[in-house]
């Protein structure tokens, strides 16, 4: 039994799947899905809203919106490329800003808060690479577990203030600049970082295959741990962003950021289990999309109830689209 | 000076479009005649006071004001409060209605900033104080510290009834959520009035929502000695839960609420059944004034309704109902014919209707829907 | 019949050892700092209920998670499953019964949806369920205005919180579970199918069909735990924004806690006591009186202990192994030279 | 050993001209095959003879592509194992067959509980009971209510013989199970097969363990390179004039190298001293790898060679003993390690070790060398990658559309190619191949042998893993045979080296 059943040619892939030559249109429609989703969204709104989603004063907002999901999508677009699944994100955010507001209000300079944000950020980063680097434990479960966790300690972190406001610092009259920046060198070192560095090659190629990877020379657990670092960078960058903008931190920041990230990398083209088809793209597209989708919505004023029904099903759609190129025999785990 | 004459130039702009201002209603009799958009902010859609609200807008919108309201999704951080601005902005909303407020000054700048009126927030002094000349600013109707008055005056009344052992459900005061802290507030400085007062009270607290360990706490509270259960989020969660105890006689409940025609009778109920002493609840009116000054300020004359160019900061009273009397009183007022009548009366408020609005006007409105106006109807 | 009443015996020890000792551990706890009552008369009937409602969810997720599906609807389901019920046996004027059957077909209908949309698209379940529950929050929402439902009015219908119903509910749910698990066909796939999901489809089983019956079940535990709550509170109001997830944080650790108690009996038996085990831990902070920021970093450090030990418990077998290879390798070597 | 006297013998099953090919790679070509009730018929041939195709395809786990097959007088044409079995024909195989996390009357009837349903339901007591009178069947003890995961690999064999033996087949195809059996597993298989014949019915045996076939089959087929070549009836069995049948190599393809120079460099690279590892039987085994030497390593499969590479790449946790890069004194102890050293594996399961799948060629070859080709300022430049990469296609010829296509859509030959271009591209002087040629066409394979060759004289190391005889004969300097963890014989390169004199040491 031992030469024939190994054979790869047609037949059998190593899963079980059926192997059929990949027709081409198959293979670009899931590239392109994610672009034809954010086109499709926004002339469905630019038409339900008369042209006014895309109105002068609305698109400088939209950039304010996609802000901050896209940019903690793009650090996450490097641990879920690895494979590993954060869902503490929110959590994350939450403390950051918390402790980075402190920090603030007891110094009164930006550079402080910078600082700090950075900090912790990276700290929770560190601890929660480590666990999924080093120790064997259901990563999945834990993250939603870690996520609960930060968040209390946020409230900790808060004592008895409610909604802690930050008066020393300016208000800057504009935020585009800080806006447009943020995003701008997010995603070009991103795009550098993931696309031409050892690090973004190596995640794609621990969340393809770890066992093949580790025997390709790539150390596995320094990827990963490197991965949850720059993703807590961007956390720490989103949550400055969030302390400039608006002044305040409360234990209700970062409110449900965790699971607007996931959303936007599947809309994004993004498979979640990760690999090489990981984009950073993904991130900017799928952000970009629930932002216009989410914009428009709230323009037309269905009401909550039908705004998030909506939402719901159209998620859905352009999910089912993105992955319409990868079919396997077995159910997906 | 550079504000200033920024004031100027914005009142000569507002003043040249009121010029042409003579009253003009849509088909249907409502006014105006293009449609007006507005938006409600809220903490969550699904609360009950809420809730009030929103049916009591909708049924201005159906009769008296041409107005469309965009009501937000569920709002936690500054973030997604300044988003809902913007797309309200957008969606060429002419003004917005803060029932929840997190980022403070930053959400007026903002609606200013897009021009759009911004009603809400005057019973924060300090926010009040920075932005009261400012012409998008609309101040608000309080109702003194809401949260705090609403949960002191219930306590008061059930401290009148000679109640000593009391139950506080505190909601999201440990989520650190600003209005039930100072529910919490409300209900600690009348406890510790009447112990300063020598009454023998205890007080054990109930924390957070509905969960597992919410079941836990509850329970527990009610195991105990208690004769009266205060609750900062509805009464609703705390009926099935006494009567079950087998306390339904001795342990009263006094609690926010909402006046909703889903509530009505289950207050009327309550009251029957011995487990109600009081309920503080919020008069939605306050909002109907709010949709009538928007309309007013969006034609260009929200200055006449100020009092020496500042933001209104009028306070009135919320209602703490403590007997089935008023409680009657009120749901006429509320949703019958009561309701009809003083929607009418809010017309008054817009220029463009009637040429004498001013700030008398506001004034006697407000006054309007005290609890002293509605307990004196017939 | 000797050794038969002795392994029953064992078993019956195994499964309800962790649960006595956490039980002590917190009474213990409680009485030395002050605080009486844990445990006795009304708590104990709480910490009952709580094992009850938080068991049931528990055990809807075990259907889906043991197997590698990770599924968000959980609490959207519990939600719309009462609100459509009681709605309709308020406008048929049924009584308790029928209001919790209509409650638990409707949840299973609810289930039985989300698992056909994961059939049927083939996505992986993280991704579906999240849209699914978005849809079945805004539903739940869209139902009465967003007022959810409520029975206070109606004392008669709210009575499975209390003593005996809730336990024959319990009683009743979980026999049919061991039964389904345990002597049924679908039992018996759901187990293969989890452990050789490639060799188990070879042989011939019918993988989409197990799992729309996975999803369906856990729907109906699901109203079940609902209408439980609504039997607390009187009352079941809708939760948007995905807030609906929030049901799950209690379900996780009764799951891992039965995952290792299944040994003396059965998952089933082993999430119960599980679920016995967290009353115990939440009724004893709420009698400390701990805030409940502490209470959730506490709840999640437990959490946290506890997947570290399973999921490395295999390590020390697999190093006994290995030292004594070692020897061996070092005996032969002495043997030889 | 039933024959009848009078020499009338009953036709249970007949195959004829049976033909399977794998894309370019022939497995089966016209093969007739005969089977008498109450016999044990015994096939035998090298990797890749056929044998293991032949008896797929008989119990329904693969399909052919022509031939006609009949059993019982009935044409047979089964589509999956679960419709060869209910036609009467029971396999067991080398791999494990058995699902984990359940017990073991349980996997006896995986998918046949409805057996024992009662008014609705399946009765387990009744289920442990029949199981256990299945593995009584086949003279086993196991506890039928045990959890199957307690059991060692050898009892999960026995679990699913009982499971087939329990079908009641009329045939039964045991395809090289005897390998993962110890000697009492054996004892048990071997009065299974003898009652299945004294039964009348009839048992086809295929394996590598010469005595052991001549034990037990009436008759024994041998088959090499896809074609039949001869049955001999049990007075005519030898040792010689199968393995003479197995090999008689016509002189024709002779794609391994021409020479016979078995000569090497004096100076050792790579020594493995007292190696035990903590997975498969590979114990205190020690070698020295010497400057432009192919070392050969052949063997059974279970014998332990497989661990021996992965340890020489330091993929493998030892228990005792050590891997030493001899020219700097370094310990192998890790992949990393070891590429740092210039070393490079090819691992036997080539998609779930040396491949990632879904990646393009590109990410693949490159995946070995980020180092080397990341520019002095830490960045890997699109145009020095490709560079690197082109350079690989065309040095190895990989046949694709280009260097982005997905690896999953290659043919395995080119994917072999990838796997290598990815050390080939590094420059590794040591190269530990694991099965390398294994499902491979023979164009491709005539290119590996001609680069291993031209490795050699470029004075790298290679250490040649393989289960192929010919192969090791064909193209090692000097061959290490190992038998159940130890070395069983050393055999330098030389023209009277026969396959003969190495089948001896290694069964």
């Amino acid at each position: 039994m031992e030469d024939t059943l190994n054979h790869d040619e047609p037949g059998r892939t190593p899963d079980g799947a059926p192997k059929k030559r990949r027709r081409p249109s198959a293979a670009a429609l899931g590239e392109l899905a994610p672009l034809l989703g954010l086109l499709l969204i926004s002339t469905l709104f630019l038409v339900l809203t008369e042209g006014r989603i895309f109105g002068p004063i609305n698109l400088r907002s939209l950039t304010n919106q996609e802000l901050i999901t896209a940019l903690v999508a793009a650090g996450a677009v490097f641990v879920f490329g690895a494979g590993a699944f954060d869902m503490s994100m929110s959590g994350s955010l939450c403390l950051t800003a918390i402790i980075g507001a402190k920090v603030a209000m007891a110094t009164g300079s930006i550079a402080a808060m910078v600082v700090a944000c950075v900090a912790v950020s990276l700290l929770i980063g560190i601890v929660k690479g480590l666990l999924a680097a080093y120790v064997e434990v259901p990563f999945f479960i834990v993250t939603i577990v870690i996520g609960v966790f930060l968040g209390a300690l946020g409230l900790l972190a808060m004592g008895k203030e409610t909604v802690l406001t930050i008066s020393a610092l300016p208000r800057i009259r504009d935020m585009t600049p800080i806006n447009l920046g943020s995003l701008a060198s997010v995603f070009l070192g991103g795009l550098v970082l993931f696309n031409l560095t050892s690090l973004g090659k190596s995640c794609k190629l621990v969340g393809g295959n770890e066992r093949a990877a580790r025997q390709s020379g790539i150390d596995v657990r320094r990827t990963k741990l490197l991965a949850f670092l720059v993703s807590a960078l961007t956390v720490s960058i989103a949550a400055i962003v969030i302390l400039l903008r608006t002044k305040t931190a409360s234990a209700l920041t970062g409110g449900t950021v965790g699971t607007d990230i996931m959303v936007a990398l599947v809309l994004g083209g993004m498979p979640l289990s990760g690999g090489p088809r990981s984009r950073i793209g993904a991130a900017l597209v799928g952000a970009a999309t629930i932002t216009v989708l989410n914009s428009g919505l709230a323009i037309m004023g269905a009401g909550p109830g039908v705004i998030q029904g909506f939402r719901g099903i159209t998620f859905i759609a352009v999910v089912f689209v993105a992955s319409l190129s990868y079919r396997t025999r077995l159910l997906p785990r | 000076m550079k504000k200033a004459a920024c004031a100027i130039a914005l009142i000569a702009t507002v003043a040249g479009m009121s010029a042409f201002g003579q009253a003009k209603y849509a088909a249907d009799g409502r006014y105006p005649a293009k449609t007006i958009k507005i938006g409600v902010e809220t903490f969550d859609p699904s609360d009950g006071g809420y809730m009030g609200v929103q049916s009591y807008l909708k049924s201005l919108s159906k009769g008296i004001f041409n107005v469309e309201f965009i009501f937000s999704e569920r709002i936690d951080s500054a973030e997604q409060e300044l988003q809902f601005i913007e797309n309200c902005a957008a969606a060429g909303a002419k003004g917005i209605i803060a029932y929840y407020n997190v980022s403070k000054g930053q959400a007026v700048a903002k609606a200013a900033e897009l021009k759009m009126f911004y009603w809400g927030t005057a019973e924060e002094k300090d926010i009040y104080d920075q932005y009261k000349a400012n012409p998008y600013f609309l101040g608000s109707v309080i109702l003194g510290n809401g949260d705090h008055d609403g949960m002191y005056g219930v306590t008061k009344a059930l401290l009148a009834e000679g109640k000593t052992k009391f139950v506080y459900a505190n909601g999201g005061a440990d989520f650190g959520i600003t209005m039930f802290v100072n529910r919490r507030l409300g209900f600690q400085d009348a406890i510790n009035e009447a112990k300063a007062k020598g009454a023998r009270i205890t007080a054990t607290e109930v924390p957070g929502f509905p969960n597992e360990a919410w079941f836990a706490a509850q329970g527990a509270a009610l195991a105990g000695d208690i004769d009266a259960v205060v609750s900062s989020f509805g009464p609703e969660v705390w009926i099935q839960p006494i009567t079950a105890a087998g306390k339904a006689r001795a342990v009263t409940i006094g609690s926010f609420g909402a006046i909703g025609p889903s509530t009505v009778d289950l207050f009327k109920g309550m009251y029957a059944s011995g487990l109600f002493s009081a309920i503080a609840t919020e008069p939605t009116e306050r909002f109907g004034i709010a949709v009538a000054m928007i309309v007013n300020a969006a034609e260009g004359n929200a200055a006449a309704l100020k009092k020496n160019g500042e933001a209104t900061r009028e306070a009135e009273s919320l209602w703490v109902i403590t007997n089935p009397q008023d409680l009657a009183k009120i749901v006429d007022f509320e949703l019958g014919a009561g309701r009809t009548a003083y929607s009418k009366d809010l017309t008054k408020l817009v220029k463009s209707i009637d040429p004498s609005a001013g700030n008398a006007t506001l004034l006697d409105l407000i006054k309007g829907f005290s609890l002293e106006t509605i307990r004196a109807k017939k | 019949m000797g050794s038969r009443l002795g392994k029953f015996a064992r078993c019956l020890a195994g499964t309800l050892a962790l649960p006595a000792l956490a039980y002590c551990f917190f009474a213990v706890l409680c009485s030395a700092s002050g605080k009486a009552g844990f445990g006795v008369g009304s708590d104990l009937a709480i910490i009952w209920r709580n094992t009850v409602y938080s068991g049931l969810i528990s055990l809807a997720l075990s259907f889906n998670l043991t197997s590698g599906r990770f599924d968000f609807s959980v609490g959207s389901i519990l939600i719309l499953s009462v609100i459509l019920g009681v709605d309709a046996a308020l406008a048929l004027g049924l009584g308790p019964v029928p209001m919790l059957l209509a409650c638990l077909a409707t949840g299973a209908i609810l289930g039985g949806l989300s698992g056909l949309a994961y059939v049927l698209l083939r996505l992986p379940p993280i991704v579906v369920s999240i849209g699914v529950a978005m849809i079945y929050e805004a539903a739940a929402f869209l139902m009465n205005g967003g007022s959810g439902v409520s029975v206070i009015m109606h004392p008669d219908l709210p009575i499975f919180a209390r003593q005996p119903t809730i336990t024959i509910l319990a009683a009743a749910i979980v026999a049919l579970l061991v039964l389904l698990l345990n002597f049924t066909k679908f039992g018996y796939n759901t187990n293969s199918l989890r452990g050789g999901q490639a060799t188990a489809v070879n042989i011939g089983i019918d993988e989409k069909r197990n799992a729309l019956a996975c999803y369906a079940i856990a729907g109906l535990l699901l109203a079940a735990a609902g209408v439980i709550s609504l039997s607390i509170l009187g009352t079941m109001a809708p939760k948007l924004s995905l807030g609906s997830s929030s049901y799950m944080m209690n379900a996780f650790l009764p799951l891992f806690l039965g995952g290792f108690l299944a040994r003396y009996s059965d998952r089933n038996v082993g999430i119960i006591a599980g679920s016995f085990v967290q009353a115990c831990i939440i009724s004893g902070f709420a009698i400390l009186g701990l805030s409940v920021s502490l209470q959730s970093v506490l709840n999640t450090l437990i959490v946290l202990a506890f997947l570290l030990f399973t999921s490395n418990s295999y390590k020390l077998e697999e190093f006994r192994m290995m030292k004594a290879k070692r020897l061996a390798a070092i005996a032969a070597r002495e043997k030889t030279v | 050993m039933a024959g009848s006297a009078d020499g009338a013998r009953e036709l249970l099953f007949a195959a004829k001209g049976m033909r399977k090919s794998f894309g370019p790679v022939r497995a089966l070509y016209d093969v007739d095959l005969s089977i008498y009730r109450g016999e044990i018929t015994g096939l035998i041939g090298e990797n890749g003879s056929g044998k293991s195709t032949l008896s797929s395809i008989i119990a329904g786990m693969l399909r052919p592509d022509s031939g006609e097959m009949s059993l019982l007088g009935r044409s047979h044409a089964p589509a999956t194992m679960t419709e060869g079995a209910r036609l009467g024909v029971g396999m067991v195989v080398q791999e494990m067959g058995t699902v984990p996390g359940i017990g073991v009357a349980e996997n006896i009837f995986l998918g046949e509980e409805g057996r024992f349903r009662r008014f609705g339901l399946i009765g387990r007591k009744r289920m442990i009971e029949a199981a256990r009178e299945a593995l009584r069947a086949i003279g086993s003890d196991i506890e039928s209510a045990a959890p199957i995961d307690g059991l060692d690999m050898q009892d999960r064999k026995l679990v699913e013989l009982a499971k087939v033996m329990y079908g009641d087949p009329s045939l039964l195809i045991v395809d090289e199970t005897t390998t993962a059996l110890s000697h009492h597993g054996r004892e048990m298989l071997y009065a299974v097969m003898r009652r299945m014949a004294l039964e009348g019915k009839a048992v086809l045996f295929i394996s590598h363990d010469l005595p052991e076939l001549f034990a037990l089959c009436d008759t024994l087929t041998v088959l090499r390179d896809g074609e039949y070549v001869a049955t001999t009836p049990k007075d005519e069995m030898s040792e010689r004039r199968i393995k003479h049948l197995m090999v008689g190599r016509q002189t024709g393809d002779h794609y391994y190298r021409g020479d016979f120079d078995g000569r090497f460099g004096e100076e050792v690279v790579l020594r493995a001293s007292e190696v035990t590892t903590g997975t498969g039987l590979l114990e205190n085994f020690s070698l020295a790898l010497h400057r432009g030497e192919i070392l050969g390593i052949g063997g059974l499969s279970h014998c332990g060679m497989h661990e021996l590479g992965r340890a020489l790449f330091g993929e493998e946790r030892l228990m005792t003993g050590t891997v030493q890069h001899v020219a700097t004194g370094r310990a192998v102890s890790s992949p990393i390690a070891a590429m740092g050293l210039g070393i490079g594996y090819v691992s036997k399961n080539r998609d779930v070790e040396a491949l990632v799948l879904a990646a393009s060629i590109k990410d693949n070859i490159a995946a070995a060398a980020l180092d080397r080709i990341a520019s002095p300022s830490g960045l890997i430049w699109p145009r020095g990658e490709k560079a690197y990469v082109e350079a690989q296609i065309k040095a190895l010829d990989i046949k694709c559309a280009s260097m982005h296509q997905g690896v999953q859509y290659l043919s395995g030959g080119n994917k072999q190619k990838v796997v290598f271009g990815k050390w080939i591209g590094r420059g590794c002087d040591i190269l530990v191949l694991d099965c390398p040629t294994r499902g491979i066409d023979v164009g491709v394979k005539a290119a590996m042998y001609d680069l291993m060759y031209r490795m050699k004289r470029e004075g790298r190391s290679i250490v040649l893993i393989s289960e192929e005889l010919t192969e090791l004969i064909g193209m090692s300097d000097r061959l290490l045979v190992l038998k159940d963890g130890h070395l069983a014989g050393e055999f330098p390169r030389g023209q009277g080296l026969t396959e003969t004199a190495i089948i001896e040491t290694m069964i």
